[in-house]
């Protein structure tokens, strides 16, 4: 970026890793880097820690040791939970029960059983990404022997109602897998008292190292296995462990979980100060997402008559580092189907930002953006033909 | 991912705003895509004395309008016609892949600017006889369906 | 373990991490820590250095930038491979071809294969573990679309003629898959002449971190997804990549291809002072592997009378870190696969011992061991049963 | 992975050895699934005067024979045989779950020595109503046949 500033604004894409997390991760490089599956000294040390940041892990959810599974991410979580859930019970049935905007790990995921025979109904959700409960009730069908519905989103931070959900499906005896990723270090979760079955999460989300993360898996569900292999993980996930990642993430895992509520009051704060200064100066913008059941750091905008990536560019000219969409489209040409899922036409949804605060962020940021901002998109505008149409009105939409 | 030209044209777009009774007006792309691209044509004595666009899109819209611009300006409008979308990638070293369409609507828009000219002198031009581009997977219509993956 | 001593030897199951390799990976925790596919300054900074690294490998392995993909490791290598080939073949034919002494990444992906209708032929090996190309060639069927034989094997070092059996499936227009995990840094490979259509690897076992590998896939390779999701890998493997772990991969590929044949020539010279040493001082002991066509650094014995476990855990006291079997096993009741599939009795398979060789390993190393060794054999085998019926005789078989 | 007790039993074993005239002599196991334990037991007025053991077998076979051994040394031989193979794990601060049939080869090593006893002695002595270990899994047959997952 030109200039000295760099702030960053992206942090549902992911985060950097904390000091104290890089620190207890450093030894397993070098000095503990035994294989956990090694009888000497070298395997047993990892071993001993691999299991610390289980426990760490199980804290944090309300969840048995026994029941967190290391994976390498988020997307291996999901493809996991997914595919092994229906295989194992594919003679129950084969209707899986999604939304039509969750995260693309699920939904291609999703697409792929879809051509090896299985039934996916992806329910709608509303103008502010909500997902209605009785929808979830209605398409349940004999054959229904999954339900997997993120617990907040990663474009527009609305938060679903994950408890309600669970005890409708417990009570139906399916299974529910809700897919964390966003959720873990900004949300309280407690995985018994919310009915959840498998909840997949990622390290680098919340201030952890990237390519690791977890599924959790409760105790009876049945799950066929997905990376094949050595006895890893109880026999349940093969490879051997990328031991200063789980120790890396059990130690995040517990920082943000410590930290929860001031973090998230603090977030809030910004974020509201954020919203608010926008809607005020710039016209015809949307907040996308819900205005209250959304996550803590999540802003996501649309603004009429300009195009995201060109407004992109421009914030990272001003050293501004936001996102348009999910970080896997951001460099496409398609219209977040999230964006679209909750009623956007095409072309307000391609003018879509979305900035996600974290720990790093203070209320000198959330100025200087409110200062750079609106000129961006005054500039855009003036060189945008469809603004050139419309002409005088200020309504936000 | 962009190279250092079309940052700049990015970034320090040339020539845009409108010109107030145009000798020649054309638009292409829609918005549904998250492309338009409108480029306004001052011609005398058959030469391309201004030019101007405004254009909705993506960074690589902007600089492959700018460049567009620029590459016509001073050209009599046969030498415009002859503007290729290879030409415009070329003139930006290089455009992503996923990009190239970008520079198809520009070489598209001038065309359209140009045939709106001829046609309000009087004079029928087939100007897609012109078009340089090669037929491309990227255009609009599969583009908005594309996946992310 | 007592005492000061701490040599390790047990280089197939992991390495540790090279200064040199941690230290171009530490930028990307904490400042580099941009998601390669966010567009702004922080994403394209750490996009730039995933391309290095694919770079460096495709160099390494004698390959295209374009045709190496990262995953999570060996297995998951291992597992994308098999399935993807499988899968996205299964139109061609339903036949696959490997050996009975394959990675349990190999195997027990095949034995799934097996249950979701696919043909596994495993072919068995010599008494060094050497698999004979013309029983390849006769196990060749109409339905049959992948080969997959391992590089070199992690628990007796046998290196397999990999180049020939390429040739013969490339001739007979067959996907070539070789599970590289052991040879990699080890080995001189050339995926173009060697005919290697598909190739695993894992960072671990070459001084760099863990949980993250290669993929590579010859170009016009089909191959379903395995992990779906996100757009990453030009979305062929979903899920945000492992920035500091493939930067890791990447210098630590570089290093050991760099040295290759130097660090070999050291290794093997330590291995045959071992290899002869303990066949000298300790009578009833087995080499297990080919005595030339083994990897530099593997030495593995099966002493008789005596059970591996009981060996470990007493060479661990004297500061000694080995591995009976493989690392997947070594916690485990049974006697290795490979041991029985070279032929040895279970009893004997029970007694065996891995040690392997590397970058850390001195004479001394290797004199101590020749020091501590042949005690510890010779104090169980006075407390084994099994023993008291011999007496006498020195036959080493 | 094994506590101190056991690692204190394998690397310090009590009583390796055997005995001249053994009273009896029990072998249990096979080479095969990868433990063999015998027992001697030196046997005078229905005292169990001496006990020695040899063993083929990981840290936990070698640890629970050293145990068993120290365990009924001293006792009667109708003590002896209310050996239990969960008195031997809890001797031994436990074990881990895939080594048990190793605290269960102990138990039944003990009562075979003994039975061999009672055999010379001409009693008839069914030491299996003395067996106290619940059936098992993890036996031998099944435990060879385990796969690695
Ligand atoms: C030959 C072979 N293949 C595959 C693997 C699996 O690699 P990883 O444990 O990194 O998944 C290993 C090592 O564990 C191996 O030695
Ligand atoms: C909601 C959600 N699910 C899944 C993922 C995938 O996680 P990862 O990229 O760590 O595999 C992400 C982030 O990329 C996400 O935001």
């Amino acid at each position: 970026m030109n200039g000295t500033r760099a702030i960053y604004m992206d942090h549902a894409a992911t985060t950097y890793t904390k000091s104290e997390v890089l620190e207890e991760m450093l030894p397993f490089f070098k000095e503990n880097f035994g294989n956990p599956s090694s009888i000497h000294k070298f395997g047993r040390d990892a071993l001993k820690h691999v299991d610390i940041a289980r426990v760490r892990v199980a804290k944090a959810l309300g969840a048995e040791p026994s029941e967190i599974y290391f994976t390498a991410g988020g997307s291996e979580a999901d493809n996991w939970a997914i595919k092994g859930a229906a295989y194992a019970n594919k003679s129950k049935g084969n209707h899986i029960i999604t939304t039509n905007f969750e995260h693309h790990a699920l939904l291609h995921t999703c697409e792929y059983l879809e051509k090896e025979g299985f039934e996916v109904t992806y329910l709608p959700v509303d103008e502010h990404g909500l997902v209605s409960i009785e929808d979830v009730r209605n398409a349940i069908t004999e054959k229904t022997i999954l339900i997997s519905i993120m617990y907040a989103n990663n474009e527009i931070g609305t938060i679903q109602p994950i408890a309600e959900i669970g005890k409708l499906a417990r009570d139906k005896g399916i299974y529910f897998h809700t897919d964390a990723v966003q959720a873990v270090g900004s949300v309280k979760i407690d995985v018994k008292e919310q009915n959840i079955d498998m909840l997949s999460l990622s390290a680098h989300k919340f201030y952890g190292p990237k390519g690791i993360g977890v599924l959790y898996v409760r105790k009876g569900i049945k799950l066929i296995n997905f990376v094949h292999g050595g006895a890893q993980e109880r026999g349940r996930r093969a490879g051997t462990e990328n031991v200063p990642g789980i120790v890396g993430l059990g130690k995040a895992i517990e920082l943000a979980t410590e930290n929860l509520e001031e973090q998230s009051k603090r977030l809030m704060n910004l974020r509201d100060r954020l919203i608010n200064g926008v809607m005020e100066k710039i016209p015809y913008t949307r907040l996308n997402g819900h205005p209250v059941k959304r996550l803590p750091g999540n802003v996501n905008f649309s603004f009429q008559f300009i195009e995201g990536e060109a407004l992109l560019l421009n914030l990272d000219m001003k050293g501004i580092a936001g996102s348009s969409g999910s970080a896997c489209t951001s460099g496409s040409l398609d219209p977040s189907h999230v964006l679209l899922a909750i009623g956007l036409p095409h072309e307000i949804a391609h003018g879509s930002l979305r900035l996600t605060l974290g720990a790093v962020n203070t209320e000198e940021d959330i100025d200087y953006v409110l200062e750079v901002l609106p000129e961006i998109v005054y500039k855009l505008r003036q060189m945008s033909p469809l603004y050139e149409k419309v002409k005088g009105g200020n309504t936000n939409v | 991912m962009y190279s250092e030209k079309v940052m700049d044209h990015f970034s320090n777009p040339r020539n845009v705003g409108e010109i107030a009774d145009a000798s020649g007006v054309g638009e292409v792309g829609n918005a549904k895509c998250g492309d338009i691209m409108k480029i306004y044509l001052q011609i005398e004595d058959n030469i391309i004395k201004d030019v101007k666009f405004k254009t909705f899109g993506c960074g690589a819209a902007i600089a492959t309008s700018s460049i567009a611009t620029e590459m016509i300006k001073g050209k009599t409008v046969e030498e415009a016609l002859e503007l290729t979308n290879k030409a415009v990638v070329e003139a930006l070293d290089g455009l992503p892949p996923a990009k190239i369409h970008c520079s198809v609507l520009a070489e598209e828009a001038v065309k359209a600017a140009i045939e709106d000219y001829m046609k309000k002198q009087g004079k029928e031009v087939k100007t897609s006889e012109y078009v340089g581009h090669e037929p491309n997977e990227e255009e609009c219509c599969s583009k908005c369906e594309r996946k992310c993956h």
